[in-house]
C-alpha cells in the first residue's frame, strides 16, 4: 500500500471519476485556476479543462443551486464549499432542494450529486470559520452524509459519494489534509453506511467520526500503556448510521464515551447515545460519556482555542469515568 | 444587448406571428391554427383551476393552492415557442405552466387531490408539479429558490454541447431575493441558455411591487449583468411570442440568457385563503385589470377578424370543460397512495 | 384568567412590550399592511406606525441581517419569519452574526433582539413548508430558543423574549394560533429556561415541547381513562433545557417517553435522552422511547402526512412500550 | 442620482479640499495640515501592517490574516470626512479601516497577538476587530454578510431620527452575493443613511473581476436599485475624499446611500498564505501597480509643491514606526486571556 496524504487521496478519488464519468464535474470558488483553497483539486483543470473543473463567484446558494438544477437533467456535480462555514448561505438549497427533489417529485428526479469541502475548526480562525455542520446535516432525510478521518477512507468514500445516485455531504477536515496514511492501490471503493472498527479493544469503546478518529487512535494508544484496552468504532458515515457496529462493540465492552468535534445540544454523539441506551440498555455498566466542544463559539486566542476543543486528554479522563476510575 | 423598454412603452408585437419558419411568411391557415391553439390553451387552464377554486372549497384539494388566472398569456405564449426537449423550471404558481406545456389534466389534478396517479404520485401537491416526459422541472415553493435551478439546467445544456433552452418563471417580486441576483450574474457571465421570466403581477402576496422594490422597471436589472431585458405587455398573447421567441432563439443560438418582465395581473387572490380585492388592492384596480383579460382579448381579436363565431368558441370552451370534468374525476377516482409510500422515494438504491 | 387564542396572546405581547419600550420594532414580510401572514400582528401598524410594524421585500437574509445592525446600535428588533422554512436563508445571520456577536467582540456588542415565527408542519403544506428547526437552533451557543405550546406561555415567554438582552428565537406553531387556554390578566412574564410539569403522574413521564404539549395532554387524559398516570413535562425553552425539571420527573416515574415535532436523528429527543441517562442511569427501568416525525421529507397527500407525523396513538403506544405493556 | 462614471474615466478631484465648510474656501494652513494627516494616517496603516507580516512570520498572529497595504487612501480618505459619532461596518480586511477610524494600535495590535488587552480580549482576532468607543462594528468574516448590518445600523440612525451615517467596506467580489443585493434594495428604498463602499483590488481571492462579474462596472449595479453610483481612482486620497464627501452628506442630509466603487490594488497576497504575484497575477501587474502607491502619490504631489521636506517625511515616518513598535511591545506583554473567558460572553444576563 501507497502512504499518502489526505489531501492526495482525494485528489486521486476526484481525478479517476472524473475520468470514468464524464457527466462528473467539479464546480466551486478557486477549485479551478487556483488549484483550490486547500488545493484538493490541484492538476485538474489542466487535465480536464475549465467545463469540467469550474471556478465560480462567492455565491455559495447560487452556485448550489446551479449543482442541483444540472443534477436534475443527468449531470453529476461535486459542488466544493471553500469551508462548510460559508455553506450555511447554500443550505436551503442543500436541504430543500437537492434533499427534497426526489421524494416531491414523486421518485422523478433523484439528485445524483455531492457537496464536498472541509468542515470543523482548523487554528485559530476564531467563531464563524469553525463549525462542524455533521449533527445539522444527519438530521435532514433524503441526504447521505460522509465524514471521512484517513486518507483510506477519505479516497474509498468519496469514490462512493460521486457514484452514489443520491445527494450526499462529505465533510472533510481541513487539519485533516496533511495526514498520512496507507492507501489501497489501484481501484477501490468504500461502502457508505458502514463503520469500521478502527482498534480493537475489551474495556471501552470509543464511538466517533471525522477529525475525532486520529484523536481516539491516541487516546487508545496512551491507555494501552496504562493497559487499559478501547475498542474505536469509526462511524465514517453518519448519515444513515451503523447502529450495528455501535451496538456490537457496546455489548462487548459495556461501557461507552462518544467523541465528537462538534457542540453538544443535538450533536451527533447525542443521536449516538440514543441508539445506545435503546439497544443496549442492559448491557451498559455506566451512563454514556460524550466529548465535545465546548459550548461557545470558537475562540481565537490561541489558549482558549485550545480549551475549547474536543482533544486527547478531555477523552481519556472520559474513559476513566465511565470505568470508574476517575 | 436587446434594448430595455421604459415602464411607459411595450413593443407593438407583429400579431401572431408564427415564428416556426425564421424569416419565412406564414400561411393564412397556420396562423388561424396557431391562434385557435393558443386561445384553446388559455381556456384548458382557465377552466381547469375555476375547478380547483371548486375542489379546494370542497376540501379535495388542501394544502397552499395559487391560482395562474389572468396570467395565461404567458404560458400559452411561451410554450407556443419551446421545443419538445426545451425545459420549464417555476415556482409554486404552476398549473397552468404544467398545462400549458402538455402535461395531462389528469395527472396534475390527480396530484392536486393528493393521489396515486397524481405526476407526483401525491408526493409534491399543487407547488410541486413535475413532469420529466415533457421537461417540466417543478413547481417550487421557495420563492427565487428555482433560479439557480434553472441556470443549472442551463448550464447542463451548455455541458453537453445541447441547444436546448431552460425557461424559468418567477414573480416580480422574487427580483429582490439573493438567489435571483447570484443566479443570473452566473448566467450572463457564463452565457447560459436560460431565458428569465418576471411574471409581473404587480403583487408579492399583499406587497405592491412599489413597497418592495427600489427601482419598479424590474427589466431594467439586466443592465446589472450586461444581459438583454426587456418588458412586454403580457396579457397580448402575441406579444408574449414574439419576445420569448426571440429570447428562445438568441439562448438556442448563441447561448445568451435574456431577462423578460411580463406586464401581467393576478384576477385572484395570492392563495386560496387571500381575497381577490378589498385589503391591499381595490375593486376597481382590480375590475379594470380584467378588462384586459387574455382570453378575452385574443376572442375579441379574432371575432373581429371573422376567425371564430360566437358557436365556435362556445365549442372550444365546452371541450376544455369536459376535459377537466374528465381530469376531475380521474382525480376523484385515484386511490390514495399506499401507506408504504412514505418512507419510498427519500433515497434511491442505485449508483452509477 | 381570560380564554385567548395563542394567535391573540402573541398580540397581547406584542402589543404590550411595543408600548413599554420604544427601541421595540417588528419587521418582517407582510407583518404590517397585512396585519401579518398568521394576523400575529393585526392592528399593530394602526397604533405604532410603519417605523415600529415594518413591512420588508422577500429578502429573510436581508432584514434578519438589517435586524442584527439595528440591535448592533441599540434597538430591539423582532424579525418575524413568515414561516421557519423560509428562515433557512437567513441562517448565516442567525447563526454567524447574531449568535457569535457578542463573543467576537469580546462583551462589547449584546443583541437583544427577537427572531420569531410559525414553526414545523401545517396541513398538506408538503416538503418545503413543514419542517420543524428547534434541533438545529439549540445546537448553537449564544442564542435562547423558546417553543411555547399554550396561549399563557406564548405570551409571557415572548415578553420575556423581547425584553432578554440576548438573541432570542421564538417558535410558534402555525396548527397552535387557534388554540385556546387561560392566560392571566395583566403585566407577566415567564422565566427562559424553566420547564413546567402540565401534568402530574407517576406511572410514566411524557417530555415535550412546543406543538406536541397539546398532544401529550391528550395522551395524559386517554391514558388516565386507562389508570395511566403519566407526568407531562413541558419544557417550554429548548436552549438552555431545565434539565433538573427532566429528572425530577425520570425519578419519579423511572419511565420516560420523549415526544417532539421534528425528525429522529440528531433532533431534540436525542439531546433529552443524553440528559436522562446521564442523570438519571439508576432510576431507568427501561430504555427511553422517542416518538418523532417519520425520517422522511413531508409528503401532500392527507394519509401519508397523517402517518408520517407524531400524534396521540404513537405516543400512546410509546407509553405502553416503555411500561412493557405494548 | 449621482452619474455613473465609464471604467475609463475617473473624476478629477479638487486637490484636497477640506469640505468641513462647505463651499467656503479653506486656508492654506488647514489644508496643509489636511494633507499632512492623511499621510500620517497611512503611512501608520502600512508601517503597522508591515509589523503585521513580521509577526505573523513569527507565530504572535495565527489564524487568517488579511493585509490591506496599498488600500489606505480608501480608508485615510473616508474617516477624514466622517463625525466621531457615525459608523463603520467592515469585513475581515479591517485593519488599516480600524487604525485610520482612530483605534489604538495598541488594541488592534494584542487583538491581532490573541491577548486580552486586544480591543476584542483576544476572542475576535484580525477578522473580527470591535470598537464601540469609535462606532467601529467590526469586523466580519462571511463574504457580503455585513452589508445588510451596515444597512440595519442606517435603519437605526433613521429610526432614531438621527444624522449619522454608517459606511459600509466590502471588496468587489462580494457584490455578486446575494446579501449584497438584497440590502442594497432596502437601503435604497427605505432611504438609508448608509455608503456602500466597493474596494475594488481587482480580485477576490485568486479570482480576478473579470472571472466572477458579468458586468464589470460595478458601480453601474446602483442603477438597479435607483441607487446614485460612482466609481473613484482610489489611489489618490483626495478623490476618495472627494467623492465619499458628497455622499456623506447626501445619506447626512438627504438620508440618501451611494453605492462608490473604489478602484485600487492589494500589494500583497489575499491572506498570508497567498504570493503576492506569480500564480494569478504576473510580477509585472503588480509591479505596475504599486506605482500607484497613495503613499508615494501623497508624498510627491506634497514634495512637488514643497510641502514636505525629506526630513520632514523621515521625521512623519519614525514617529509612525515607533508607534507601531510601542503596540508590539504592549501586544507582546499583554497576558493571554484567563481560561474563565472562554465561557464569558457568550449570553448577556441583562433584560431591558
Ligand atoms: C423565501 C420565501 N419567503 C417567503 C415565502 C412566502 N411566499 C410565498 S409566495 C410569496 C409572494 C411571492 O410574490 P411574487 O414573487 O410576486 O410571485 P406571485 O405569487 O405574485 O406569483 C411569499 C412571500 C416563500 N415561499 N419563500
Ligand atoms: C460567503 C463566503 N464565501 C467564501 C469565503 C472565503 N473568502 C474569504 S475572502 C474571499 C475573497 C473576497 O474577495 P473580495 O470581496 O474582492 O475582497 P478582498 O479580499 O479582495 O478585499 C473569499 C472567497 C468567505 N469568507 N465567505
Ligand atoms: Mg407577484
Ligand atoms: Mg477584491
Amino acid at each position: 500500500m501507497a502512504v499518502l496524504t489526505y489531501r492526495d487521496a482525494l485528489t486521486q478519488a476526484l481525478r479517476e471519476e472524473l475520468s470514468r464519468d464524464d457527466r462528473v464535474f467539479l464546480m466551486g470558488e478557486e477549485v479551478a485556476q487556483y488549484n483550490g483553497a486547500y488545493k484538493v483539486s490541484k492538476g485538474l483543470l489542466d487535465e480536464f479543462g475549465p467545463m469540467r473543473i469550474v471556478d465560480t463567484p462567492i455565491t455559495e446558494l447560487g452556485f448550489a443551486g446551479i449543482g442541483v438544477g444540472s443534477a436534475m437533467v443527468g449531470l453529476r456535480p461535486i459542488i466544493e464549499f471553500m469551508t462548510w462555514n460559508f455553506a450555511l448561505l447554500a443550505l436551503d438549497q442543500v436541504v430543500n432542494a437537492a434533499a427534497k427533489m426526489l421524494y416531491m417529485s414523486g421518485g422523478q428526479f433523484p439528485m445524483p450529486m455531492v457537496f464536498r469541502g472541509p468542515n470543523g475548526s482548523a487554528l485559530q480562525l476564531s467563531a464563524q470559520h469553525s463549525q462542524a455542520w455533521e449533527s445539522w446535516l444527519a438530521h435532514i432525510p433524503g441526504l447521505k452524509v460522509i465524514t471521512p478521518g484517513t486518507p483510506a477512507d477519505a479516497k474509498g468514500l468519496l469514490k462512493s459519494a460521486i457514484r452514489d445516485d443520491n445527494p450526499v455531504v462529505f465533510l472533510e477536515g481541513e487539519m485533516l489534509y496533511n495526514t498520512k496514511g496507507e492507501v489501497p492501490e489501484g481501484e477501490y471503493t468504500i461502502p457508505i453506511g458502514k463503520a469500521e472498527v478502527k482498534r480493537e479493544g475489551g474495556d471501552c469503546s470509543i464511538i466517533t467520526h471525522g477529525k475525532m478518529v486520529l484523536v481516539a487512535m491516541q487516546v487508545a494508544d496512551t491507555l494501552a500503556k496504562e493497559g487499559i484496552s478501547v475498542d474505536v468504532v469509526d462511524l465514517r458515515t453518519v448519515r444513515p448510521i451503523d447502529i450495528e457496529a455501535i451496538a456490537q462493540s457496546v455489548q462487548k465492552t459495556n461501557r461507552a464515551v462518544v467523541l465528537e468535534e462538534g457542540w453538544e445540544i443535538c450533536g451527533m454523539g447525542a443521536q449516538v447515545v440514543d441508539f445506545i441506551q435503546r439497544e443496549c440498555f442492559d448491557d451498559l455498566d455506566a451512563p454514556v460519556i460524550r466529548v465535545h466542544q465546548a459550548d461557545a463559539p470558537m475562540p481565537y486566542a490561541k489558549n482558549l482555542e485550545r480549551a475549547a476543543k474536543a482533544d486527547a486528554p478531555k477523552a481519556i479522563a472520559a474513559v476513566k469515568k465511565v470505568m470508574y476510575l476517575g | 444587448m436587446t434594448e430595455v423598454l421604459g415602464r411607459g412603452e411595450t413593443r407593438k408585437p407583429k400579431r401572431g406571428m408564427s415564428n416556426k419558419k425564421n424569416g419565412e411568411a406564414p400561411d393564412a391557415s397556420d396562423e388561424l391554427a396557431l391562434r385557435k391553439d393558443l386561445l384553446r390553451s388559455m381556456l384548458l387552464q382557465r377552466r381547469f383551476e375555476e375547478r380547483c377554486a371548486e375542489a379546494y372549497a370542497l376540501g379535495k384539494i388542501g394544502g397552499f393552492c395559487h391560482l395562474y388566472i389572468g396570467q395565461e398569456a404567458i404560458s400559452a405564449g411561451t410554450c407556443s415557442v419551446l421545443r419538445p426537449d426545451d425545459y420549464i423550471v417555476t415556482s409554486y404558481r404552476d398549473h397552468g405552466q404544467a398545462l400549458a406545456r402538455g402535461m395531462t389534466p389528469r395527472s396534475v389534478m390527480a396530484e392536486l387531490f393528493g393521489r396515486v396517479d397524481g405526476c407526483s404520485k401525491g408526493k409534491g401537491g399543487s407547488m410541486h408539479l413535475f413532469d420529466k416526459s415533457v421537461g417540466f422541472l417543478g413547481g417550487h415553493g421557495i420563492v427565487g429558490g428555482h433560479i439557480p435551478l434553472a441556470a443549472g439546467v442551463a448550464w447542463a445544456i451548455k455541458y453537453r454541447k445541447g441547444d436546448q433552452v431552460c425557461v424559468c418563471f418567477f414573480g416580480e417580486a422574487a427580483v429582490n431575493i439573493g438567489a435571483f441576483h447570484e443566479a443570473l450574474n452566473m448566467a450572463a457571465l457564463w452565457g447560459l441558455p436560460a431565458v428569465f421570466v418576471i411574471e409581473n403581477n404587480r403583487y408579492g402576496m399583499g406587497t405592491a411591487i412599489s413597497r418592495a422594490t427600489a427601482n419598479e422597471d424590474v427589466a431594467a436589472r439586466a443592465a446589472a449583468y450586461r444581459m438583454g431585458g426587456e418588458s412586454v405587455d403580457a396579457q397580448d398573447v402575441f406579444a408574449v411570442r414574439d419576445a420569448m421567441g426571440r429570447a428562445v432563439e438568441l439562448a438556442r443560438k448563441e447561448s445568451k440568457p435574456t431577462l423578460i418582465e411580463m406586464r401581467t395581473f393576478r384576477f385572484m387572490g395570492h392563495s386560496m385563503s387571500d381575497a381577490a380585492s378589498g385589503t391591499y388592492r381595490s375593486k376597481e384596480e382590480l375590475e379594470d385589470s380584467m378588462k384586459r383579460d387574455p382570453i378575452l382579448l385574443l376572442h375579441d381579436l379574432m371575432r373581429s377578424e371573422g376567425q371564430l363565431s360566437d358557436g365556435e368558441f362556445a365549442k372550444l370552451d365546452e371541450e376544455q370543460k369536459a376535459i377537466c370534468q374528465d381530469a376531475w374525476d380521474f382525480a376523484d377516482a385515484s386511490p390514495e397512495p399506499p401507506l408504504e409510500h412514505l418512507m419510498t422515494d427519500i433515497l434511491v438504491d442505485t449508483t452509477s
